[in-house]
C-alpha cells in the first residue's frame, strides 16, 4: 500500500514539473513584459509554442548525423530525471536513492554535454560558437556548484537531497555564513545555467552574443520543442533546489498525511513563484555581460562557493 | 762509522735536492743538461755509499747505471738532438724561476714535514733519504709542469726517477732495486731515442710538446 | 597455482619476443603474435578475478632468478590479483585490436618482439615480491616501451619523445631505487617481507613516500614529471599508446600503492597533502593541456595525465584517513582510486584506439585534419562516443561512478581531526570539480572537432570503417564501460579484497543493496544506482520520442544548414580546434600558458588576408626541463675545456691532486 | 697439490709469452691472426683449468687466489673473444692499406706480450714483480695505440707514454715505501714484497707510512685505471688505436690496475690504524663518475665517447668498493666483469661500425638498424647494458651499489645518482642518434664476426637474470675478503 502511494507521488512529482515547467517560464517573461510596460504574451504562451513546435515538420541540415537527432530525447531524458529527483512538495521520495545531488549536477552535466555535441554535429560556426562557450561557461559553474554542494553536504553530513533538506529544515542549523555565500553562488550559477541576463539572453538572436541560442540554432520543430521543455524544466529545477535546500518549509516528508502534503504543494507554488518572479526582476534590472566577463562573474560564484567550504570549518572550530 | 755513514748519506740526498734546485734555476737547455749530468754523479754516489753501508754490492751496478748511463750517455744524446734538431737553447718557462723556486720549496717543506712525521718507526737512513727522494720526485714533476719543451721535460722525468732511485736504494735489502733501474734507464732510452722522438721528427720540425697538442685528439 | 599459471603466461609472454624476432616480418607474424598475446592475457586476468573471488589461494613462490642470494620472490595477494585483471584485460583486448591494427605497421619487426615482452614485464611487476625483481621488471617495461615508441623512429618527433622518455624513466627508477634503498637498509633486505618487517623513523618514510612521488608518479604522469607522457604515448602505434595510457600508468600506480601503502608503514598525516595537492594540480594542468592541444592522441595522453591526478588525490585522501585511523573513509577513497583506475584502463585504451581507427582510416592526428567521421565510420564513432561520455565522468557509465565516489570521500573530511587537513581537502575536490568540468569541455571538442561536423580534409572525407578485430576490442571496452557504470557496486565488490589487504578496512557489500545501488557509507548519507538512472534515462527517452513521434509530427525535411542563413560550404568555416579551445584559452590559457593572440591585419586596401595566431608556451616544459638541460649542457661545454690540454696541463693535474692528497695526510696527521 | 704437478699457472704465462716470440718472427697475417686466436683460446683454458686443478701454494713471486681468478679468468677470456673480433678487424684494415702487413705482424706480437704482461700482473704474489709487469703491459699497449702512425695516434701515444709513466713512478715510489713499511717487521729481502706475506702480518706496519704509500699508489695505479683528473691519456688512447686494443684497453687493462689498487686497498683494510682507504677511493671514484658523465655530452667521435664511459664505470667501480661492505664489494665485483664484458662488446661493433662508414664522427653515424639491424642492434644492447638498463648485469650493480649506499650515506648515493643520470642521458641521446633515424653514408653490409659481440652479451644478459650459485658464492668470498 505504502509502496503504491510512494509510486503515485513519484509518479505526480515527475507529471507535475513537467506540467508546471513551461508555466514557470511564461510567468518570468510576463513578469519581465509587465515590469518593461509591455503587456506581454500570456502566461501559457509557452504551451502553445510547444504545442506548435511539436505539429511542425523538422528542416535537418543535409549533413546531421544520427546523434543530432537523438540528442533532443536525451537531453530532455536527462534533464526530466534530474527534476524528478528534486523533492518539490515532498521529500523521501520512491527512487530519491537513485541519485544523490552529486549525481544530479553530473545529469544536468550530460544533457549540455550532448547539447554541445549536437551544436558542433552540423559543422557550423554558430553551433561551435554557442557549444564551445557554453562549455566554457560549463567549466566555471559546474565547479562553483559542485563546491555549493559540498558546504550543503558538508553542514549536512550528506549529499542526499531528502536528508539535506531535512536537516535544513531543523532547527540546528541556525544561520550560517557560509550556508549564505553558498546560496548567492548557486543562485549565480542557476543564472548562468539557464542562459539568463546577465550570462546570456534567452531572448537574443544576435548572433555574436548568443550562447545556448547559437548552440541549438539548427534544430527545428519537434526536436526544438524538447530542448525548449528540457530547459524549462532546468528552470524549474534549480529554483527547486535552491527551495529545497535553503528555503525547504512547508515540505512534506515521507509519512505525512495527505494535508501536509497539500500544504508541501501550496507551498511548493508559493516558492517557484517567488522564484520566478526574483528571477525576473533581477533579469530587468541588469544588462547583459560581454562574454568575456562571463568568467569573472563566474569567478565570483567559484571563489563565493570556495570561501563558503572553507569557512565552514574555520567557523566550527572557533 | 754509524754516524759519519749517516751523515754522508744525508749530505748525499740533500746534494741531490740541492742539484734539483739548480735545475729548476736553470734558463738555458746546455746548462740543464750539465745540472742533470752532475744530479746522476750525486745519485751515483748516493748509491755507491749505499751499496757500501748496506754491504749490497749489486747497488754497485746501479750506481754504474747511473753514471755511465744518465751522467754521460743521456745528457750526451740530448746535445746531439738540440743541434741536430736545432731546438731554441733557451728552456721556455710557463711561470717565472722565482715563482718555480718557491713552490719547490713548499714541495720540499711538505715533504720533509710529511715524512719525518709519517715515518718515525722506519730507521734513520731511510727516513732521510725518504724525504729527500720524495723533495727530488715532486721536484722533478714540478720541472715537468713548469717547462714548455720537451728536452727539459724529460730531464725532469728523469730527476724524478732519480728520486725514486734514492728510495728505492735507501730502502734497505729491497730487492729487484737493480732491475727497476735498468727498466727504468730501457724506459727513459725509449723516450729520448725511440720511435716517438723519431717519428715525430718525421712531422715535426721542434719536439715542443705544445705544437704536439695543437691536434689535441678532438679537433675543435 | 593461480601463481604458478599467472608466472608461465608472462613467462610465456616474455619468450613470445624470440620468435617474433625469428619471424621478422613475415605477412602472417604480426596476427599470429598478437593472437598468440591474446591468451595468456585472458588467463592472467582470470586469474587475477579468481584471487579476487578467493577462488584458489594466493601463494608466494621464488624462482631462482633475479637477485643471487635472494632469488625472485614472486607472490599473488589481492592487490596484485586486481592489477593482473587490470593489465590482463587491458592486454587482452588491445591484443585483439592489434590483431587487426597491427596490420598497417610498415614495419613490424620494431613492434612485434616488444610487444608481448612489455606485457609480460608487467605481469612481473605486478607480481614481484621483491625490490631487486621489482625494479628489474619495471625497468624493462620502460625498456621495451621505449623500444616500442621508437617504432616509427624516423620521425624526429619520435626519437625525441624516446629520448625524453627514457631519461624520464632512468630518473623515476633512480628514485625508486633509492627509495628501495631506504626501505632495504645498507644491509640489503630487499624481499618485500622484510621491508614490511622493518621499522623506520617518520623522516625516512617521508623520504620514502617523496621517492616514491617520483620514481612512480614520473612513470605515471604526476605533474611536474608528466612531460614524456604526451610526447611518447602519441609517437607510439596506437595499440601501444593504448598499453602505455591505459595500463603502463597503473602499473606505475601499482608500485606507489604497494610501497606506501603495503610495505612502506605508518605515515604522519601532513605527508597526505602533498600527494592530494599534487594529484588535484595535476588534474587540473593535465586537462587544461588537453584542451589546448590539437593532436588527438596527445590530447588523450594529457587526459591521461588529468586521471592520473585524480587517482593520485584520491590515494592521498586515502592517506590521510588513514593516518588518523579513518579506515572506513580511508577504504572509501582507496576504492575510489582503484575504481578509477580500472574504468580509465577501459576508457582510455578505448579512446586510444579509436584514435588508431581513425589514424589508420585517415591518415591524421591533428583535430583540424578530421571531422564527418560519424557518418564514415559510424560504428568507430559510436563506441569513442561511449569512451568520450565514460571519461567526462557523466551518468550512468563507469567514469561517473568512481568520480562520485571520490567527492564521496572528498565529503568525508570533517571526520579528520586535523583542521589544516579539513580546509585543504575540500579546496582540492573544488580543483577536481574544475578538472571534472573542463573534461567535459575538452571531450566535447576532441569529438565535434573530430568525429561530428563536415570533413576537414580529403582524408577524411574518404575515410572507412575499420576492420571487425578493431571494432570487436573497442567493443569489449565499452561494454565494460557500460557495465561497471550500471553495476559499480559488483565491480567495488570484487576489488574488495584488495581494499582490505591494503587497509584492514573496506566498503560495507554492495550486492546486498537493493536494485544493486551503490551506498559507500550509509543510505541517508549518499546513494547513486547507475542501473535506475540508465534504466529512467532510457525509459523516458524512448517514450518521449515515441509519444512526439505518435502524437505529434514525425516529418521530417533534410535542407542545407541554417547558419543563420548565411550557410559557407568552405568547411574551414566551420569552428576548429583551436577556436573550440579559445573562451576556456582565453580563461585559464593566459594563466597556465601564457597564452596570447595576435591578429596581423593587412593595410586597408591590401587584398591578402589577415593572419590570427595563437601562441602558448608550456611553462613546466621551459621553465624546468629546458633550464636543467642549459644547465647541463653549460657544464658539459665548460668541462670540456678539459679534453683540450695541453700534456703539460695534464701532468700539473697530477701533481696537483699528488700535493693535496699529500697535504690532506699532513693534516690529519 | 695436484697429483700431476700440473701448473696452469705457468702455462697462463708461458702460452702469451711463447706465442709473442713466434708471431713477431711468422709472416702472413691471416695465420698469424689465426695463431694469435689460438694462443689466446689456449690460454684461456688454462686459466680454466686454474679451476679444475688444487691451487698451488703461493710462492714468492706466484699466487693463485679467490680475487685474482676471477681477474685472471675474465682477462683470458677477453682477450679471447678481442683476439677473435681483431681477426676480422685486422682484415678490414689490411684490405684498406691502413696497416701494412709488418705492422700487424708486429701487432699481433704486441697482443700476446701484452696479454703476457697483464697475466703476470694478475699472478704475481711480489708488488715489485706486479708492477714491472703492468709496466710491460702499458708500454706495449703504448706501441699499439700508435699503430697507425698518424699525427692523432701518436699524440695520443705521446700522451699515453708520459702520463703513464708518470704514473709508473709514482706507483713504483708508493711500492717501495711499502716495503720501507714492511721491512722492519718482515726482515729485509723478498719476504718484504710478497703479498701473502704482507697481508699476514699487516698489522704490525707502521700505520702512517701505509698511509703514504697508499697515497702514491692510488694514484700511480690510479692513473692507469683512469681516475679523473688523471684520465687524460684514456680518451685519446682509446680513440687512435686500433678498435680491438681499446677493447682491451677498456675491458681488461683498466681492471688490471684496479686490480692493483683493490690488493693495496686489502693490505690498508688489514691494517686497523691505518688511514681508511674507502674515502680516498669513494672521492676519486664520484669525481671520475660526474667528471665523465658531463664529458660525454660534448663527444664527436665515437670511441672517444666510450672511453669516457669506461672513465665513469671505473669511478663507479671504485666508489663502490671505497664503500666498502660485503654488498658493495660484490656491486663492484660485478660492476667490474659486467663492464668489462660490455664495454669491449661496444667496442666489438663499435669497431665494424667504424669500418663500414670509414669514420669516427658521431655526427656521420646514424640509422644502423635500419640499414645494419644485427650490427645496429648488437650496439643499441651494448649501450642499453652500459647505461644501466636492464635485464643487464650493469643493471644488478648498479642496483645494489645505489640502494646499499642510499641507507648509509644518502649524500653520497644523490652525488652517484645525479652522475648515473647525466651519464643516463647523453649515452642514450648518442645511442638515438647512431641505431634511428634514415640511415647515412656506407651502407654496404658488414663483413663482421658477431660472435664475440653476440657472446659477450648474452653473458651480461644471462648474469643480469640469473648468477650460478657457485659464481656467486664465490663472488660473495671474495667481497669479504676485500673487506
Amino acid at each position: 500500500m505504502e509502496l503504491i502511494v510512494n509510486l503515485i507521488v513519484q509518479g505526480i512529482q515527475m507529471a507535475l514539473v513537467v506540467a508546471l515547467a513551461p508555466l514557470l517560464v511564461g510567468l518570468v517573461r510576463k513578469v519581465k513584459a509587465r515590469l518593461t510596460r509591455r503587456r506581454g504574451a500570456s502566461l501559457v504562451q509557452p504551451y502553445r509554442d510547444i504545442a506548435r513546435l511539436m505539429r511542425k515538420e523538422v528542416v535537418l541540415a543535409e549533413n546531421a548525423s544520427w546523434l543530432f537527432r537523438v540528442v533532443p530525447y536525451m537531453v530532455f531524458a536527462a534533464t526530466w530525471v534530474a527534476a524528478a529527483l528534486v523533492p518539490t512538495f515532498a521529500t523521501g521520495l520512491q527512487f530519491s536513492w537513485t541519485a544523490d545531488l552529486i549525481a544530479i549536477v553530473a545529469l544536468l552535466g550530460s544533457a549540455r554535454f550532448f547539447l554541445a555535441l549536437a551544436g558542433m554535429d552540423v559543422g557550423t560556426s554558430f553551433g561551435g560558437i554557442g557549444s564551445s562557450r557554453e562549455m566554457m561557461i560549463a567549466t566555471m559553474a559546474e565547479p562553483a556548484m559542485l563546491l555549493t554542494v559540498f558546504s550543503v553536504a558538508l553542514v549536512a553530513g550528506s549529499t542526499q537531497l531528502s536528508t539535506v533538506s531535512h536537516f535544513m529544515a531543523s532547527p540546528e542549523v541556525g544561520l550560517r555564513v557560509s550556508l549564505g555565500l553558498a546560496l548567492v553562488a548557486l543562485i549565480i550559477v542557476a543564472i548562468a545555467e539557464n542562459a539568463r541576463i546577465p550570462v546570456d539572453n534567452p531572448a537574443t538572436h544576435l548572433e555574436l552574443t548568443m550562447v545556448h541560442e547559437a548552440m541549438v540554432l539548427e534544430y527545428s520543430g519537434r526536436h526544438l520543442a524538447m530542448i525548449e521543455i528540457a530547459a524549462a524544466l532546468k528552470l524549474l529545477l534549480y529554483i527547486s533546489l535552491i527551495a529545497c535546500v535553503f528555503f525547504p518549509w512547508g515540505i512534506a516528508t515521507e509519512s505525512d498525511s495527505l494535508g501536509a502534503y497539500a500544504v508541501g504543494a501550496l507551498a511548493y507554488f508559493a516558492k517557484l513563484g517567488a522564484g520566478g518572479v526574483a528571477l525576473a526582476v533581477f533579469e530587468t534590472s541588469i544588462a547583459k555581460m560581454r562574454v568575456f566577463r562571463v568568467p569573472d562573474f563566474l569567478g565570483v560564484a567559484l571563489m563565493l562557493a570556495l570561501l563558503g567550504t572553507l569557512l565552514l570549518f574555520v567557523s566550527r572550530s572557533l | 762509522m754509524g754516524n759519519i755513514a749517516f751523515d754522508l748519506a744525508h749530505l748525499l740526498a740533500g746534494g741531490l735536492v740541492l742539484v734539483s734546485f739548480m735545475m729548476l734555476y736553470q734558463d738555458r737547455l746546455y746548462a740543464l743538461l750539465n745540472v742533470f749530468a752532475l744530479q746522476a754523479v750525486v745519485l751515483s754516489a748516493a748509491v755507491a755509499w749505499q751499496a757500501l753501508i748496506q754491504d749490497a754490492s749489486h747497488l754497485y751496478v746501479t750506481a754504474l747505471i747511473a753514471l755511465v748511463f744518465k751522467a754521460l750517455v743521456i745528457p750526451g744524446a740530448l746535445h746531439r738532438i738540440i743541434q741536430k734538431l736545432g731546438i731554441h737553447r733557451e728552456v721556455e718557462q710557463v711561470v717565472g724561476v722565482g715563482t718555480t723556486m718557491l713552490a719547490g720549496m713548499g714541495l720540499v717543506a711538505l715533504s720533509i714535514t710529511l715524512m719525518l712525521s709519517l715515518t718515525s718507526a722506519a730507521d734513520a737512513i731511510a727516513r732521510e733519504d725518504l724525504a729527500f727522494a720524495l723533495s727530488v720526485v715532486l721536484l722533478g714533476l714540478l720541472m715537468m709542469v713548469t717547462r714548455r719543451n720537451a728536452v727539459s721535460q724529460v730531464v725532469g722525468f728523469m730527476s724524478l726517477e732519480n728520486g725514486l732511485i734514492l728510495a728505492a736504494t735507501g730502502a734497505k735489502g729491497m730487492p729487484l732495486v737493480v732491475e727497476i733501474s735498468v727498466a727504468f734507464s730501457v724506459l727513459i732510452a725509449f723516450i729520448v731515442i725511440g720511435v716517438f722522438l723519431f717519428r715525430i721528427r718525421e712531422r715535426f720540425d721542434t719536439v715542443d710538446v705544445g705544437a704536439l697538442d695543437s691536434f689535441r685528439g678532438e679537433k675543435r | 597455482m593461480l601463481l604458478d599459471v599467472a608466472i608461465s603466461c608472462a613467462a610465456f609472454l616474455l619468450l613470445l619476443a624470440v620468435p617474433a624476432v625469428a619471424l621478422g616480418s613475415r605477412p602472417f607474424a604480426s596476427s599470429l603474435i598478437y593472437a598468440l598475446s591474446v591468451i595468456p592475457l585472458a588467463i592472467v586476468a582470470v586469474v587475477g578475478v579468481s584471487a579476487l573471488l578467493g577462488v584458489g589461494e594466493m601463494t608466494t613462490a621464488v624462482l631462482p632468478v633475479g637477485l643471487p642470494w635472494l632469488g625472485s620472490h614472486l607472490s599473488l595477494d589481492a592487490l596484485s590479483a586486481f592489477f593482473l585483471v587490470v593489465v590482463g584485460l587491458g592486454g587482452a583486448v588491445t591484443g585483439v585490436y592489434a590483431i587487426g591494427y597491427g596490420r598497417h605497421e610498415h614495419e613490424p619487426w620494431r613492434v612485434l618482439p616488444f610487444y608481448p615482452a612489455f606485457l609480460g614485464a608487467m605481469v612481473i611487476v605486478v607480481l614481484a615480491d621483491d625490490a631487486s625483481t621489482f625494479l628489474l621488471s619495471w625497468e624493462v617495461m620502460s625498456l621495451l616501451s621505449w623500444a616500442l615508441v621508437l617504432a616509427h623512429h624516423r620521425e624526429s618527433e619520435a626519437q625525441k619523445a624516446a629520448y625524453v622518455y627514457l631519461v624520464m624513466a632512468g630518473f623515476g627508477t633512480m628514485a625508486l631505487l633509492l627509495a628501495f634503498g631506504l626501505l632495504a637498509g645498507g644491509e640489503g633486505g630487499y624481499a618485500f617481507e622484510a621491508i614490511r618487517a622493518g621499522k623506520r623513523s617518520p623522516l625516512a618514510a617521508t623520504a620514502i613516500l617523496a621517492l616514491m612521488l617520483i620514481g612512480a608518479g614520473s612513470k605515471a604522469g604526476l605533474a611536474p614529471l608528466h612531460v614524456w607522457l604526451p610526447l611518447a604515448h602519441p609517437a607510439a602505434p596506437s595499440h601501444v599508446s593504448a598499453l602505455m595510457s591505459g595500463v603502463m600508468t597503473k602499473v606505475a600506480l601499482y608500485g606507489f600503492i604497494r610501497v606506501v601503502f603495503d610495505l612502506l608503514g605508518p605515515l604522519e598525516w601532513w605527508t597526505s597533502p602533498a600527494v592530494i595537492l599534487l594529484g588535484s594540480t595535476t588534474a587540473v594542468l593535465g586537462i587544461v593541456y588537453a584542451m589546448m592541444e590539437s593532436d588527438i592522441k596527445k590530447a588523450l595522453a594529457y587526459s591521461t595525465i588529468e586521471n592520473i591526478g585524480v587517482i593520485f588525490a584520491a590515494l592521498g585522501l586515502a592517506l590521510a584517513f588513514k593516518a588518523s585511523g579513518l579506515t572506513a573513509p580511508a577504504a572509501l577513497a582507496f576504492s575510489a582510486a582503484l575504481f578509477h583506475i580500472f574504468n580509465h584502463m577501459a576508457f582510455k585504451s578505448l579512446l586510444f584506439m579509436g584514435a588508431g581507427a581513425v589514424l589508420n582510416a585517415t591518415g591524421r592526428r591533428d583535430l583540424d585534419g578530421l571531422g564527418g567521421l560519424i557518418g564514415r565510420m559510424p560504428v568507430t564513432s559510436f563506441l569513442v562516443l561511449v569512451g568520450v561520455t565514460a571519461i567526462s565522468a557523466l551518468p550512468p557509465l563507469n567514469g561517473f561512478a568512481s568520480e562520485w565516489l571520490v567527492f564521496q570521500s572528498v565529503l568525508k573530511s570533517p571526520e579528520l581531526p586535523q583542521i589544516g587537513l579539513q580546509i585543504l581537502i575540500p579546496a582540492a575536490g573544488g580543483l577536481l570539480a574544475l578538472a571534472a568540468a573542463l573534461v567535459a569541455a575538452a571531450f566535447v571538442r576532441i569529438y565535434g572537432v573530430g568525429f561530428l561536423g563536415r570533413p576537414r580534409s580529403e582524408a577524411a572525407r574518404q575515410a572507412k570503417e575499420v576492420d571487425r578485430f578493431s571494432l570487436t576490442a573497442m567493443a569489449l571496452l565499452a561494454a565494460i564501460c557500460v557495465l561497471a557504470g550500471i553495476f559499480p557496486g559488483l565491480v567495488l565488490d570484487t576489488m574488495a579484497p584488495a581494499v582490505h589487504a591494503m587497509l584492514g578496512s573496506q566498503l560495507p557489500l554492495q550486492a546486498e543493496q537493493p536494485w544493486l545501488t551503490l551506498v559507500p557509507i550509509t543510505e541517508s548519507r549518499s546513494t547513486y544506482n547507475g542501473l535506475l538512472v540508465m534504466v529512467f534515462i532510457a525509459v523516458s527517452a524512448s517514450a518521449a520520442a515515441w509519444m512526439v513521434h505518435r502524437l505529434a509530427s514525425r516529418r521530417l525535411r533534410r535542407a542545407p544548414a541554417w547558419d543563420c542563413g548565411f550557410p559557407n560550404a568552405d568547411p574551414a568555416t566551420q569552428y576548429g580546434a583551436g577556436s573550440f579551445a579559445q573562451p576556456v584559452r582565453r580563461v585559464l590559457g593566459t594563466i597556465l600558458m601564457r597564452a596570447h593572440e595576435e591578429v596581423k591585419m593587412p593595410p586597408p586596401g591590401d587584398p591578402s588576408p589577415a593572419r590570427h595566431t595563437v601562441h602558448t608556451r608550456d611553462l613546466i616544459w621551459e621553465e624546468i626541463y629546458l633550464r636543467i638541460a642549459s644547465t647541463v649542457n653549460v657544464i658539459a661545454t665548460r668541462m670540456n675545456h678539459l679534453q683540450f690540454l695541453t700534456i703539460r696541463r695534464y701532468l700539473s693535474l697530477v701533481l696537483f691532486s699528488l700535493v693535496s692528497l699529500l697535504l690532506v695526510l699532513a693534516l690529519w696527521n | 697439490m695436484n697429483p700431476s704437478g700440473f701448473d696452469p699457472t705457468v702455462l697462463v704465462l708461458a702460452i702469451p709469452a711463447i706465442s709473442a716470440a713466434l708471431l713477431a718472427v711468422l709472416p702472413g697475417y691471416r695465420l698469424t691472426a689465426r695463431l694469435n686466436m689460438l694462443a689466446s683460446l689456449a690460454t684461456l683454458l688454462a686459466a680454466l683449468a686454474l679451476f679444475a686443478v688444487d691451487r698451488p701454494a703461493p710462492g714468492d713471486y706466484l699466487l693463485i687466489d679467490d680475487l685474482n681468478i676471477v681477474f685472471i679468468v675474465l682477462n683470458t677470456f677477453v682477450g679471447f673473444t678481442a683476439a677473435t673480433f681483431s681477426a676480422s678487424y685486422i682484415g678490414h684494415e689490411i684490405e684498406t692499406g691502413r696497416l701494412t702487413p709488418t705492422h700487424v705482424r708486429f701487432y699481433h706480437a704486441m697482443y700476446q706480450l701484452m696479454m703476457f704482461g697483464m697475466n703476470l700482473a694478475l699472478v704475481s704474489n711480489n708488488i715489485g714483480l706486479m708492477w714491472v709487469a703492468i709496466e710491460l703491459a702499458t708500454l706495449t699497449t703504448v706501441l699499439m695505440v700508435g699503430i697507425y702512425r698518424t699525427h692523432e695516434a701518436l699524440e695520443a701515444a705521446w700522451k699515453y707514454f708520459i702520463l703513464g709513466s708518470v704514473g709508473i713512478a709514482l706507483a713504483l715510489f708508493g711500492t717501495i715505501l711499502v716495503y720501507v713499511t714492511a721491512q722492519p717487521v718482515l726482515g729485509e729481502g723478498t719476504a718484504a714484497m710478497v703479498w701473502t706475506q704482507l697481508m699476514s702480518r699487516a698489522g704490525e706496519f707502521d700505520a702512517s707510512l701505509l698511509n703514504l704509500a697508499f697515497v702514491f699508489l692510488l694514484l700511480g695505479y690510479g692513473t692507469k685505471v683512469g681516475l679523473a683528473p688523471l684520465h687524460a691519456w684514456l680518451p685519446d688512447a682509446h680513440a687512435e688505436g686500433p678498435t680491438p686494443i681499446s677493447a682491451v684497453l677498456s675491458g681488461l687493462l683498466l681492471n688490471v690496475a684496479l686490480y692493483a689498487v683493490l690488493r693495496f686497498k686489502m693490505l690498508m683494510a688489514a691494517h686497523p690504524e691505518a688511514l681508511a682507504p674507502g674515502p680516498l677511493m669513494v672521492g676519486m671514484g664520484l669525481l671520475s663518475l660526474v667528471f665523465a658523465a658531463f664529458m660525454l655530452y660534448r663527444r664527436r667521435d665515437i670511441k672517444r665517447l666510450f672511453a669516457y664511459s669506461s672513465i665513469e664505470h671505473m669511478g663507479i667501480i671504485v666508489f663502490a668498493f671505497g664503500m666498502g661492505g660485503p654488498l658493495a664489494n660484490f656491486a663492484g665485483l660485478l660492476h667490474m666483469v659486467m663492464h668489462s664484458l660490455t664495454k669491449s662488446a661496444i667496442f666489438f661493433s663499435v669497431g665494424h661500425v667504424t669500418q663500414i662508414k670509414g669514420t669516427q664522427k658521431i655526427a656521420d653515424i646514424r640509422g644502423l638498424t635500419q640499414s645494419h639491424p644485427v650490427l645496429g642492434w648488437g650496439l643499441a644492447l651494448g649501450v642499453l647494458a652500459i647505461a644501466g638498463m636492464p635485464p643487464f648485469g650493469v643493471f644488478m650493480s648498479e642496483f645494489l651499489i645505489v640502494s646499499s649506499t642510499f641507507a648509509r650515506s644518502p649524500v653520497l648515493a644523490l652525488v652517484l645518482v645525479f652522475g648515473l643520470l647525466v651519464a643516463f642521458g647523453a649515452l642514450l641521446m648518442r645511442l638515438t642518434g647512431f641505431i634511428f633515424g634514415e640511415p647515412t653514408g656506407e651502407m654496404r653490409p658488414a663483413q663482421a664476426s658477431f660472435v664475440p659481440l653476440y657472446a659477450h652479451m648474452a653473458i651480461v644478459l644471462i648474469a643480469g637474470v640469473y648468477m650460478p650459485g657457485p659464481m656467486v658464492a664465490w663472488f660473495q668470498a671474495v667481497a669479504r675478503l676485500l673487506g
